[in-house]
């Protein structure tokens, strides 16, 4: 299982939960899990994710592995200028 | 609505060019001549991408009517190199990475170059003053600044021209 | 991509990075022949011009453009009732390049035409009637969220904002951990302020251009400046409901975006225009269009509220930020709140954004979206606690700076990085102690940055004489293209100028990022490196083919294919240009190639000082001397590294003191040109010094970060902590212009 | 539109006379281009006026200087006859806009453009400087203060145009200075400004003087409250706070997007204040 941190005002979709746990092995899993575990989370994942894996970021990269003990974080989708 | 006839000077060679009185020296030279250096940016005079020289008098060419060219000498950015030989301020601006986008830095050289005709040695404030309605986005100027500085004092012949500056420069 | 494990030691020996050779776009740019976006001409092209609202909030009850269509010279009229039915992730984006049923702002398009000439198409847009509705409108970020404000969409508003705002409130988001009410008791001062920061504009000098030809066949063409040609084409595509195959898109050289131009504005209605006209038509903003149509930043009202002890530790750090970016859901708050506390290790800490639309154009990103105004709040209120608990307000940023192994304020826990290494820098430099006279004062402030990766792809092609070609698909905006010709030189071992680099069109590579995010010299060069590294396994398969020896027998070292060691024979090595010689004889041409999406960048810091001196009667701000302090990770070419902090500085210094959008009681911009949007100008300035910090970043083989956008993020709080300390007055709304300055020290001295 | 170059002032007038529509006088164009290309005006006709002989020339007459409608700033700047008559009006006229609009700008032009934050008209007005106006009844000299009515609208009569500058001879001991105010260092428009031109007598009491607003009311301001504040003192701190009250109640400005009425009115004190010292340093030579 790994563990997600979800950013403060997505906690209405997680029941309040500041963390949750996930089985994945990569970020496609990661994302498929959060969307089937937590459906209210749907329209923010639509809307667009980064996901801060080890404290690097990654938008689309499916395959990205995931370990267990990853420090994994939800962010909403960054964009630059 | 009659277009009307000029006959001019565009960098040193005789021109004619048929235009309407309400086109602009800067529609003349980049739409009908297709002298594209000198760019818009605002066409209201307030950001010097479109200078230029008329009978050695730096102007914006977006506040200048193409029939006001009559008789005049005018000097664009596309005359300011010798053939293959870069004018000393050309040269420098790419020596010092004095652009990033270039859009501003026909008109820039343009001005740079009359400030060095008309003062060639200006102190730092002189060169920030004269430049003042060239804008630059991407800079911050100090670049900028410093190529013009440099070039003027290679054109007084105060530093040789050093082939390996770039090399000294990295060290 | 595992990037990992690409990572090398830091202590690698460079030849060619690091240098600072002339880039290949100089000689082009400095003698006018470089074609950029208005430079574009096309036989039997013809001229579009945009009709725009007046109005700053207005329904569209009918358009008739029949006496503009029967005018002599017209070829073309477009309305949106040309268009089709767009898919949702371009709606609003054609909404606001093509007004629907409202028009959402002052200078929001209604019309277009094209026709033979500049002067035809100005007196068709006069005879375009629109017969307008006129609604209530609201420009103000605060006055947008109250409950009873106009509201410009209805049912936008999305699951995470709670009741009692107005419909104009899209959305909310919020960061942090900690207890932060427990953390302020813990404080032996708290300092809670509000700020406000004004729109602000790239201020690109070049205006949108683009030259669109589309035949009945439905292949088109589009030549335009852009910061990504290839968003472009699928923006557009998708809007006009084209294959994504059927649209080449060349991008011109580009004078300036800073995030302005990663949209379309004129691009689909020059496509639609060109369509409907059977002719290429050529569209050129002009600077009133630029200011009043394309995309500033947001605007913003942030709460700041920090506790600290009194030697300097934060106990807790609390923001809530509001952002209207315009007509359109979208504004950068989450980013701003993501970054607001960034450079700190804090126990307790909470930021809140709001995402607000508001009757002015629709926001684009603007170097570092969304990060300097945040700084501005976060860093102004450090300073203050600072100042008044009698700290060096540089030894309470290295007290509570974030390390490798800090939980960021937005969450993930950070590897090696950069803050402290400025702060320590900044606290070293000769300008943090030089003396200060009357009417002076010095400032400081920090600043972060995600930076980006991506989509990338890039070709590299190994010429019969031992040349290079590298083609990639993003715009050179400043300078890339040199960077890009050094990393493939550094890799391939050979000289600088033997490799060229150019921009392909969308038909020639496969699908690229946007130039944005600071992601160029990190993706473009990590792809171009792997791109560089598959041809020397090329090579060195050719050489190995030649010597007769086993492929892993042989490396490559300065530029050539050499035996790896005695066992594998003696034979001489064989440089690049003469295994480019025989690349017919021994297999055909040699290319290396990459298509990647670069995920992993690295994040970066900079601190920057700033000394000013106040006109204490006038309000007046000079700035006297400012210094740069940045982590580039490595610097590939540091003149352009330099550049991009000085150019990041001195908007920031725009910003911070004269930038600003001005509307007027009727919604209307009041001041849409470079004579009153007050841009920096050279007379302004001093040298900006710069200091390049180089902590390896691990997910790029050199080392890389993105340096373009962290540096417009600490100037705002550094001017506004420098003018502060020279008013005797703390500054808090954006921009400082005179008359704030001087009613600010008239109010303070009574 | 019609673009039309005479080489006399008789043709111009004519020309300008005989216009069905509306016709606008070219000189540097760097006022009319714009609004031309911004669309605000739609001339039938455009008379450039810079053909017509003596219209680029600066001239000596009675010790003063005659400078032709179509002299550019920057060549104004160049002679040192004006320089040293007038340094204040030279120095206005410098601030117009960039090195380039100063190629072009002319102080006739900036005059007819009457626009109240007219950088070069206040340090005209304090100089007590004419303008010599073409007509179809002959020619006519103004006090430059009286041409501007308002913004964008002069006394000038159908027909006529501004042929000339006239910068009279200084009394001895004199002295004249401009400042404005602007939020960057060049290239804004004035916020506030203010011309100051003062005479000494040689016990250095000040016995003549002019002081002039711009920026802060509908036209350029001749302040005379101000200047009787510098009249019979030696222009001491006293008579210049009481100039700097003076100049400051003599405001009536707007607030806009390039500042506020407190801070247009406070603002014009301060630099009346500022410009007179500078005049003061010059009448003492």
């Amino acid at each position: 299982m790994v563990e997600v941190a979800i950013w403060g005002s997505l906690r209405v979709a997680t029941e309040g939960r500041a963390t949750v746990e996930i089985e994945a092995g990569n970020l496609r899993e990661l994302l498929d899990g959060l969307a089937e575990a937590y459906p209210d989370l749907r329209p923010q994942l639509r809307r667009g994710v980064t996901v801060a894996i080890d404290g690097r970021n990654f938008n689309d990269h499916w395959f990205e592995p995931i370990r267990p003990d990853s420090e994994v974080v939800l962010l909403p989708r960054i964009v630059g200028g | 609505m009659s277009q009307i006839h000029v006959t001019t000077k565009i960098n040193g060679d005789e021109t004619e060019f048929l235009c309407e009185p309400e086109d602009t020296l800067l529609d003349v030279l980049r739409d009908r001549l297709g002298l594209t250096g000198a760019k818009e940016g605002c066409g209201t005079g307030d950001c010097g991408a479109c200078s230029v020289t008329v009978d050695d008098r730096l102007v914006c060419s977006c506040l200048m009517l193409g029939a006001e060219a009559e008789g005049r000498e005018i000097a664009t950015i596309e005359g300011m190199a010798d053939g293959e030989v870069l004018h000393p301020l050309q040269r420098k601006f790419i020596e010092h990475a004095a652009l990033q986008c270039g859009i501003c830095t026909p008109g820039i050289l343009v001005a740079a170059k009359s400030l060095l005709e008309n003062n060639p040695d200006p102190s730092e404030e002189e060169a920030r003053y004269w430049l003042a309605g060239n804008l630059c986005r991407c800079t911050g100027y100090d670049k900028i600044i410093r190529a013009v500085m440099d070039a003027a004092a290679e054109m007084r012949g105060e530093i040789a021209n050093d082939p390996d500056d770039s090399l000294r420069r990295a060290s | 991509m595992a990037l990992d494990k690409q990572a090398e030691t830091a202590k690698r020996q460079f030849k060619v990075v690091g240098t600072r050779p002339n880039r290949p776009d100089g000689i082009d740019k400095v003698t006018g022949r470089a074609r950029f976006g208005a430079d574009a001409v096309a036989p039997g092209m013809l001229t579009g011009r945009v009709l725009r609202s007046p109005h700053a909030h207005a329904r569209i009850v009918k358009i008739d453009a029949s006496r503009a269509a029967a005018l002599s010279g017209v070829k073309a009229v477009v309305t949106r009732a040309d268009f089709p039915e767009p898919p949702a992730h371009v709606a609003d984006v054609l909404d606001n390049c093509m007004a629907g049923a409202k028009a959402l702002y002052d200078g929001h398009a209604v019309a277009a035409v094209a026709a033979v000439s500049p002067a035809v198409a100005r007196r068709a847009l006069k005879l375009i009637e629109v017969e307008y509705e006129v609604l209530a409108h609201v420009t103000d970020v605060d006055e947008a969220m109250q409950p009873g404000a106009p509201v410009l969409h209805e049912g936008r508003t999305d699951e995470t904002v709670p009741e009692g705002f107005s419909g104009n409130v899209i959305s909310r988001c919020e960061f942090g951990h900690g207890d932060i009410e427990a953390g302020l008791a813990k404080a032996d001062r708290v300092v809670e302020r509000s700020f406000r920061t004004a729109a602000t504009h790239q201020g690109y000098i070049e205006p949108h251009a683009c030259l669109a030809q589309m035949g009945p066949d439905g292949q088109a063409d589009l030549w335009c400046c852009t910061q990504g040609h290839y968003m472009v084409r699928n923006t557009c595509a998708a809007i006009l409901g084209m294959e994504v195959g059927q649209l080449r898109v060349t991008a011109s050289e580009i004078g300036g975006g800073f995030g302005g131009k990663t949209t379309v504005f004129l691009e689909p209605v020059a496509l639609m225009l060109s369509k409907k006209a059977g002719r290429p038509v050529k569209m050129v903003m002009s600077r009133e269009e630029v200011l009043r149509a394309s995309g500033p930043t947001a605007s913003t009202s942030i709460d700041v509220r920090i506790g600290m002890t009194k030697d300097g530790r934060i106990t807790a750090g609390d923001a809530v930020l509001r952002y209207q970016g315009g007509a359109y859901p979208g504004s950068p708050v989450g980013m701003g709140s993501m970054s607001a506390f960034a450079p700190y290790d804090l126990e307790n800490v909470r930021t809140v954004g709001f995402d607000v639309v508001s009757n002015r154009p629709k926001q684009a990103a603007y170097r570092a979206p969304g990060a300097p105004m945040a700084a501005f709040a976060v860093e102004s209120v450090i300073d203050e606690l600072a100042k008044s608990l009698g700290l060096d307000p540089l030894d309470v940023r290295i007290r509570n700076a974030a390390v490798e192994g800090t939980k960021s304020s937005y969450g993930p826990t950070y590897p090696a990085i950069g803050a402290k290494a400025t702060f320590e820098a900044a606290k070293a430099h000769p300008h943090w102690s030089a003396p200060l006279g009357e009417n002076q004062g010095r400032g400081v402030a920090c600043g972060f940055w995600f930076n980006f990766g991506g989509d990338t792809c890039v070709t590299l092609n190994v010429n019969l004489d031992g040349t290079v070609s590298v083609s990639e698909g993003n715009p050179d905006i400043g300078g890339s293209r040199a960077s890009m010709s050094m990393m493939a030189a550094e890799e391939l071992g050979i000289p600088y100028e033997q490799v060229r680099t150019i921009i392909a069109d969308t038909g020639s590579l496969g699908q690229n990022e946007v130039t944005d995010g600071s992601r160029v010299t990190f993706a473009v060069g990590l792809a171009t490196i792997e791109a560089a590294r598959q041809a020397i396994r090329v090579m060195c398969a050719r050489a190995a083919k030649i010597w007769g020896i086993d492929e892993d027998a042989v490396v490559w070292e300065d530029g050539a294919a050499k035996p790896a060691g005695p066992n594998a024979g003696q034979f001489p090595p064989m440089s690049l240009a003469e295994i480019a010689a025989v690349a017919s004889n021994t297999g055909g041409p040699i290319a290396g190639h990459c298509e990647v999406n670069a995920e992993g960048a690295g994040v970066s810091f900079a601190t920057h000082i700033v000394d000013t001196e106040v006109d204490p009667e006038t309000g007046a701000v000079k700035i006297l001397r400012y210094t740069v302090i940045q982590d580039a990770g490595k610097a590939v070419h540091p003149d352009y590294v330099e550049g991009q902090f000085q150019g990041g500085a001195v908007q920031g210094i725009g910003w911070a003191l004269n930038e600003e959008y001005i509307y007027g009681e009727d919604g209307r911009l009041q001041n849409p040109g470079f004579l009153d949007y007050r841009v920096p100008v050279a007379s302004d300035l001093p040298m900006i010094d710069t200091v390049i910090l180089e902590i390896p970043n691990p997910g790029h083989p050199y080392g890389v970060r993105g340096v373009g956008e962290t540096s417009i993020v600490p100037p705002l709080a550094a001017v506004a902590n420098a003018v502060s300390a020279a008013a005797g007055v703390r500054l808090t709304d954006l921009p400082m212009s005179p008359p704030k300055v001087q009613a600010a020290i008239q109010a303070a001295r009574g | 539109m019609r673009y039309e170059a005479p080489q006399s002032v008789d043709t111009a007038v004519a020309l300008l006379a005989e216009a069905a529509g509306s016709a606008h006088v070219l000189a540097g164009g760097t006022d009319l281009l714009v609004r031309l290309r911004s669309g605000h005006i739609e001339p039938e006709l455009v008379v450039d006026i810079k053909r017509i002989e003596g219209m680029r020339a600066i001239v000596e007459e009675d010790g003063g200087w005659r400078i032709g409608a179509g002299v550019p700033s920057a060549e104004l700047g160049e002679h040192a006859g004006v320089r040293g008559a007038w340094p204040g009006v030279v120095e206005a006229a410098g601030l117009i806009g960039s090195t380039q609009i100063q190629g072009r700008a002319t102080l006739a032009g900036n005059l007819c453009n009457a626009s109240p934050a007219a950088d070069s008209v206040p340090a005209m007005v304090a100089a007590g400087a004419t303008a010599r106006i073409a007509g179809p009844g002959g020619t006519r000299d103004v006090a430059v203060e009286d041409i501007p009515t308002g913004p964008g609208r002069t006394s000038l009569r159908p027909g006529e145009f501004v042929a000339s500058i006239y910068l009279p001879a200084p009394a001895p001991r004199s002295g004249d200075a401009y400042l404005r105010f602007i939020p960057r260092t060049e290239m804004d428009i004035a916020v506030v400004g203010c011309g100051v031109a003062l005479t000494l007598d040689e016990g250095g009491t000040c016995i003549a003087a002019r002081v002039s607003l711009g920026a802060v009311a509908a036209k350029v301001l001749l302040v005379g409250k101000a200047a009787a504040a510098l009249v019979g003192t030696a222009v001491d701190d006293t008579a210049l706070a009481a100039l700097s009250a003076a100049c400051s109640e003599a405001c009536s400005p707007i607030d806009d997007k390039r500042g506020t009425v407190a801070f247009r009115t406070h603002v014009a004190g301060v630099l009346a204040e500022r410009a007179a010292r500078i005049a003061l340093s010059r009448a003492k030579g």
